[in-house]
């Protein structure tokens, strides 16, 4: 059932609350993706899926593959778009790299990853030890004030200092600028314009030729569209076309997507 | 010499209750930034008002003047441990700063976008700097080289700060009229204003 | 040993010298904000470092944990008085500990990050990560664990932080020097890059 995925209860260091919402928030651009810790939704998921469902009558093989499929999609998605926040520079320069450079790079970017994680792990356990140490924070009682007194500064230090703050960032190179996604509302935008016109279209078709990126967004969009009611989305048979028509009675329970 | 703590180190003492709950009182009182009062002490504890008084009255005992350099004072509001007299030079030196001859990076930016645009509030130097202003604003207005300057006239603004005599003393500053042209960034007040934000949204961005 | 002060000490009721001077470190340390280094107290003392280290010696015996609630630790690259560990349930009653209270994995992990490589900036931290750094450096900034440490060195750089004295001291650490050594993982290092490796051919051909 695809609403094990939407209804998929998070709890993220900056987030709180169901899978659909968090998509919500994001496509408002009210939660930056840069934030999100997308490895704590998989687990999540993960230890949704391993969890016995109670009604023994539908078939848990099945039920799997639709949550997965909708899934992966929806993670997909936000991955790509995480990443290309993240790193708008750097998606060039991997891809200038040869196979072997770019796993080396990659490699050692992950192992450093991994002696932090473990160095946390340290801090940890080394806090969870000191607990019973309390110490004074602040001054005591009943000290002496202290004055901090400062020597004759230049004003000069001033003036460099504004000019400094002045100083715009290093120029970052147009490639990504090519990279870029585009926004989510242009397609809330464009879907609702062809529904003005018609009552039903295929979107598949509706995004054919777009590159892959615009394809997940324009997806996304489509989801969003769905969420408030807007929409109604078919679709006959996995990786059939999906049929979007204006909201009405909505039927669908597939999501499997051929197009993201 | 006298050993403060020789009452409770001493094999036979220890581990009776009013000595236990000496020490965990100790323990309070060197924790404490405030006077603990004998009820917050006998809360924390855990043990009644009338042997937390016993216990102080031993502490009071041991930790009196000329006694050991940690001194049980009674003040308003409750207990509190304080140097001893006789350490009060060498109390004054350790709160004696030596004269600091320079400003952090961070101090440097936040006091010259006060100067040169105050009276100016956290966020707005937040947004100038790119980082949260809080801790440096507070510990510039603690040395006095920063002062509350009324509030934004927005209902519910936030605090706005300008520069003090004092900074105008440290740089060398009749008024701050002295501080040197920024012709560069745009000469005005309102045009340097503009660019810093400007270049703020870049590296924002 | 040297004792030249031996001769000024007039009186028998003040003490041996060295008894004066461990009375001094005392009354200091029960005042001080954090640790004093021996440099510190030497300088406050107005004694010479050996000799106060001698009466530290004598102090680290008096206030021992299981002798006295208050306890002498050596912490941050200095000296510092706290409360006995068996007073912890006491003091848990009547102090928080807002510094270290809810510390999320993603603040251990930034931590991690800041003690082992810092100065470092928040672009740094991130791209180790994986995920923005900015409102947990603003969290942990807050708690005075982590502070400003000047700016990368290119004009328009990103403000690096470090860790500051209060982290050692939470976490009981003398020097940065006593955080353990990571592992180099170099042998998991390779499989990484393998793997990664196979997946890329997989994709070529």
């Amino acid at each position: 059932m695809a609403s094990a995925v939407r209804d998929l209860e998070l709890d993220l260091d900056a987030f709180e609350g169901p899978f659909d919402l968090l998509l919500t928030l994001i496509l408002k651009e009210q939660l930056e993706p840069a934030e999100i810790d997308i490895a704590a939704i998989v687990v999540a998921f993960v230890q949704r899926l391993s969890r016995p469902t109670p009604l023994g009558r539908e078939g848990r093989e099945e039920i799997d593959l639709d949550a997965c499929g909708e899934f992966l999609v929806l993670i997909a998605a936000l991955l790509e778009i995480k990443a290309r926040q993240l790193f708008p520079e750097e998606g060039a320069e991997l891809a200038e790299l040869e196979p072997e450079e770019a796993a080396e790079e990659l490699a050692r970017r992950l192992a450093e990853y991994r002696r932090m994680k473990e160095a946390a792990t340290w801090l940890r356990e080394r806090l969870q030890g000191e607990l019973e140490r309390y110490f004074r924070l602040g001054p005591a009682p009943l000290a002496p004030r202290a004055e901090r007194r400062l020597a004759a500064q230049d004003p000069q230090g001033l003036a460099t200092a504004l000019r400094g703050l002045a100083v715009p960032p290093p120029k970052v190179s147009l490639s990504h600028m090519a990279l870029r996604f585009p926004p989510v509302a242009q397609f809330l935008e464009r879907f609702r314009a062809v529904l003005r016109r018609r009552r039903v279209f295929d979107f598949d078709g509706e995004v054919a030729g777009l590159s892959r990126v615009e394809q997940a967004v324009a997806f996304l969009a489509l989801l969003e569209l769905r969420k408030a009611g807007e929409v109604a989305l078919a679709q006959a048979a996995p990786f059939a076309p999906i049929r979007v028509s204006r909201d009405e009675q909505e039927r669908m329970t597939q999501w499997t997507v051929r197009s993201a | 010499m006298d050993r403060p703590l020789r009452l409770i180190s001493t094999d036979a003492i220890v581990g009776t209750p009013i000595d236990a709950l000496a020490r965990t009182i100790e323990a309070l009182l060197v924790v404490a930034s405030q006077p603990l009062s004998v009820e917050e002490l006998s809360a924390a504890a855990g043990d009644d008002a009338e042997r937390v008084e016993t216990a102080l009255g031993l502490l009071r005992e041991r930790y009196a003047e000329g006694r050991s350099g940690i001194v049980l004072e009674r003040v308003s509001g409750g207990y509190a441990f304080r140097a001893a007299r006789e350490a009060a030079e060498a109390c004054g030196r350790l709160f004696e700063r030596p004269v600091e001859r320079g400003l952090s990076q961070a101090a440097l930016e936040t006091l010259a976008i006060v100067a040169y645009m105050g009276p100016v509030s956290r966020p707005e130097i937040a947004r100038i700097r790119g980082v949260a202003a809080d801790s440096t604003v507070a510990s510039l207005v603690e040395r006095g080289l920063v002062a509350e300057a009324g509030r934004e006239s927005a209902p519910g603004g936030a605090v706005r700060y300008r520069v003090t005599p004092l900074f105008e003393r440290v740089f060398g500053l009749d008024t701050l009229a002295e501080l040197p042209r920024l012709d560069d960034l745009g000469g005005e007040r309102e045009a340097i204003r503009e660019r810093l934000l400007a270049v703020a949204e870049a590296r924002a961005s």
